[in-house]
């Protein structure tokens, strides 16, 4: 096993704790990802802020209907027992606290719960689409990041530098080295590679991670 | 998954005392009767659900369905539009007895209060009320030069609801205006409950026709030939039947 | 031509200025007659709160589909063209400004415009229904009314004694007697029955008549 | 009573110089490029209307449909929540030049704005936004012990939007997830023109399976086979076509 999980890796830890039946919303690009690892047996069904449940997976090469894409602009297909509604009524499902699982991307977390994911600053044109929206709609809001920038800085904060995407939004994070909770305002280590100490861990983490009880080995598949 | 629900008895078993349920439909019009009339047989047998909050937009006709399950002694509160029918007796009666509280909305507030709780869309502000006792108390604000009333969401921790076809998934479609309230409060409860008059197969509704989609209901129960309010009314029915 | 106008001669006179493809909603009982006096050649859409636009005619005895009703609860049909919706997108049609009429009933106008429908007192069971939004939704909110209670007592008045409907509200009243448009806080006379003076409408009527303008003769056919 | 609008050039002639001008779409899916064509085709002829606002839920993507309006000058401000596209350029030049104004909502809320616009609601309390730089200036209120923003609505005067099929009453469905913004613009604009890919009798359309009621419908125009924003940008297409 290398010394961190890809993404693709990651996206399958993320999966692992979808529950038959769970209602998700995976955030744009990178949780995309999550849809392909569900564990057998068990049948999620997914929602897409441009008013589609149940989607299925993507079409073959130029069999894309565009009128029937999700969030990312990506085209999907059809299922049985799929249903089309408007934005309002989309945003009903996410605001309303119906959607199970929300699984988003990061910029930043704080150990708060606090999010940043959706601009860099003030340079560039800002763009937010439905992120603010998710971060208050799911039962549970999980983020699937690496653990550290490219530039070897941390993701998972005290405080976030970045325009906040939510407030103490974030239950659960799932890093390229670690899975995070979100308690009480602290990091609480759950699971960590086996080749990694908590110390090593910590080094690469910008706020305490708690350890109250036994951290479990992150074992996951080549993929 | 699977949401149906084997029995209607099986349906109504979760609800406690005291919970707030909103019931769909229009006077007798996407009323879910069996439903209500399941409930009722429970609180006969066990002694409970008792001193639930209904929310619906009328107060019931005749002795069947709604009005039944005041006449039981079930409701303590009642949250509608308007407690009047062609035989509104048993509501009337409690109510001018101090026996059920009511707290009246007007429909379009009542809808939209539902619409909100479903939402997640704590308050808004309605024009409707303004100037009026049922206003009373409530925050004013102007908006371009106009009052408006603010209003609260509504939720509940149940819902019974009554539509034409289901599927396991909980996909619904509903019959002509029997529509009204019921995807409405199919959103706005913690547990939502249907009886549909056939349950089909995944796929079977068409998705561009599908009025609520699965995410909002937790059970659908099939009642294959509903009885309608108006023709139990008609026919002088009360529930449960008065033994002779 | 009797003394005052029959309900039914009322409703005939309320339907003469409901426009072609005018969106019309009806308050139920007497409001409901107006739909049949609809002038040759033009063609109202029905609103009902209850969550159809478009309905038709009431169907024959026996042929009654239960939900298939209007905000009555009386029994209507199908017409090419109908739709069905729910109750919040019902009232957005109201609330929001999109039906061109309302014509209601009334226990009480003011010349304020202020309406009372809804409440005759504390005693009783208190039932409001849509009333409340309809005044506040549709472009133009008529009422049809007797122009005086069956004990000869004036139903239009300086201010309503009865639990308001809505604050200045109603533009125009058609009433056993007269047409009456409301505008800056007065009753402006716009018709009356040929056979009444000015005055003997005014001795009937609880708050001052301007006449600021020629007094057409209100002419209904025997219906 | 017929919506029906012959040609689409007629459909756009009533927009003035800076009006609101609600489009719907999400991306490509939805969008009524050949409504937004003809406008642009009008202002070349006429240099009117500019100086519009814009509500869309994006930016425009390549040379075509919304980026082709802007590209144009005449978009003086756009209302969205993500500006960002496969080739958003148009878009983010004129903003990073100062050239275009841009109020950027979440897409939750901007729905839903547009929906109170419609619904009469002038303003409501979300969670979204609650402690970012979105909720900025905004009134703040606790309920149930949880914070909210409060949002108002947004109304247009114009809407034009893409539908399936529409009747000569102005009711329409959509098709698939191009449903998106449309049905919710529909409602919230003075004037609503929707280009349909099929004009049918009334009563083609099932009275159940209506999306958007034709009292929310001003004009109905037949694009028998509309453009899809992503063929023409594979194909590299601009709008007006680019002379050699």
């Amino acid at each position: 096993m290398s010394s961190k999980l890809s993404a693709t890796q990651i996206a399958w830890r993320a999966a692992q704790d979808i529950a038959d039946g769970a209602y998700v919303n995976l955030g744009i690009g990178f949780p995309e990802m999550v849809a392909k690892f569900q564990p057998p047996g068990r049948e999620a069904i997914f929602h897409t802020e441009n008013g589609i449940l149940g989607f299925g997976e993507a079409p073959r090469a130029g069999e894309e209907d565009w009128d029937l894409i999700n969030a990312g602009k990506k085209a999907v297909t059809l299922k049985a027992g799929t249903a089309f509604f408007h934005h309002a009524d989309s945003f009903a499902m996410v605001r309303g606290g119906h959607l199970d699982v929300a699984i988003l991307g990061a910029y930043e977390v704080a150990e708060t719960g606090d999010l940043a994911n959706w601009s860099t600053g003030p340079k560039g044109v800002p763009a937010v689409g439905g992120a603010m929206d998710l971060v208050h709609g799911a039962k549970r809001v999980a983020v699937i990041t690496d653990h550290v920038t490219k530039d070897g800085k941390p993701k998972l904060v005290k405080r976030c530098s970045l325009p906040l995407t939510g407030v103490a939004c974030v239950t659960r994070v799932y890093t390229s080295l670690a899975v995070i909770d979100i308690e009480n305002g602290r990091f609480v280590l759950r699971e960590k590679l086996p080749s990694l100490s908590v110390d090593d861990l910590q080094a690469q983490t910008g706020a305490e991670l708690l350890v109250p009880g036994p951290v479990a080995d992150l074992v996951v598949p080549e993929l | 998954m699977d949401k149906t629900i084997p029995s209607l008895s099986e349906a109504v078993s979760g609800i406690p005392d005291g919970a707030v349920v909103m019931i769909g439909g229009f006077g007798g019009s996407g009323a879910p009767i069996e439903l209500i009339h399941a409930l009722i047989d429970r609180y006969i047998s066990t002694g409970s659900p008792r001193n639930l909050t209904v929310v619906n937009n009328n107060a019931g006709n005749g002795h069947v369905g709604l009005a039944a399950l005041i006449e039981q002694g079930m409701v303590r509160k009642l949250i509608c539009s308007f407690p009047r029918s062609a035989d509104p007796r048993v509501f009337t009666e409690r109510y001018l007895a101090g026996e059920i509280e009511l707290e009246l909305v007007p429909q379009g507030t009542l809808a939209e209060r539902i619409r909100a709780g479903g939402a997640g869309i704590p308050a808004f502000y309605t024009p409707t009320s303004y100037g009026t006792d049922l206003a009373k108390d409530k925050p004013v604000e102007e908006f371009d030069g106009r009052p408006y009333v603010r209003e609260l969401w509504l939720k509940a921790d149940f819902a019974l609801i009554k539509a034409h076809k289901g599927d396991r998934l909980g996909n619904l479609v509903f019959n002509k205006a029997a529509r009204n309230f019921n995807p409405l409060m199919a959103t706005a409860a913690a547990v939502t409950i249907a009886q549909v008059t056939e349950i089909v197969e995944p796929g079977a509704i068409d998705a561009e026709a599908v009025v609520t989609p699965g995410i909002f209901v937790q059970g659908v129960v099939e009642v294959a030939n509903p009885a309608q309010e108006e023709d139990l009314n008609r026919a002088g029915a009360a529930y449960p039947e008065k033994v002779a």
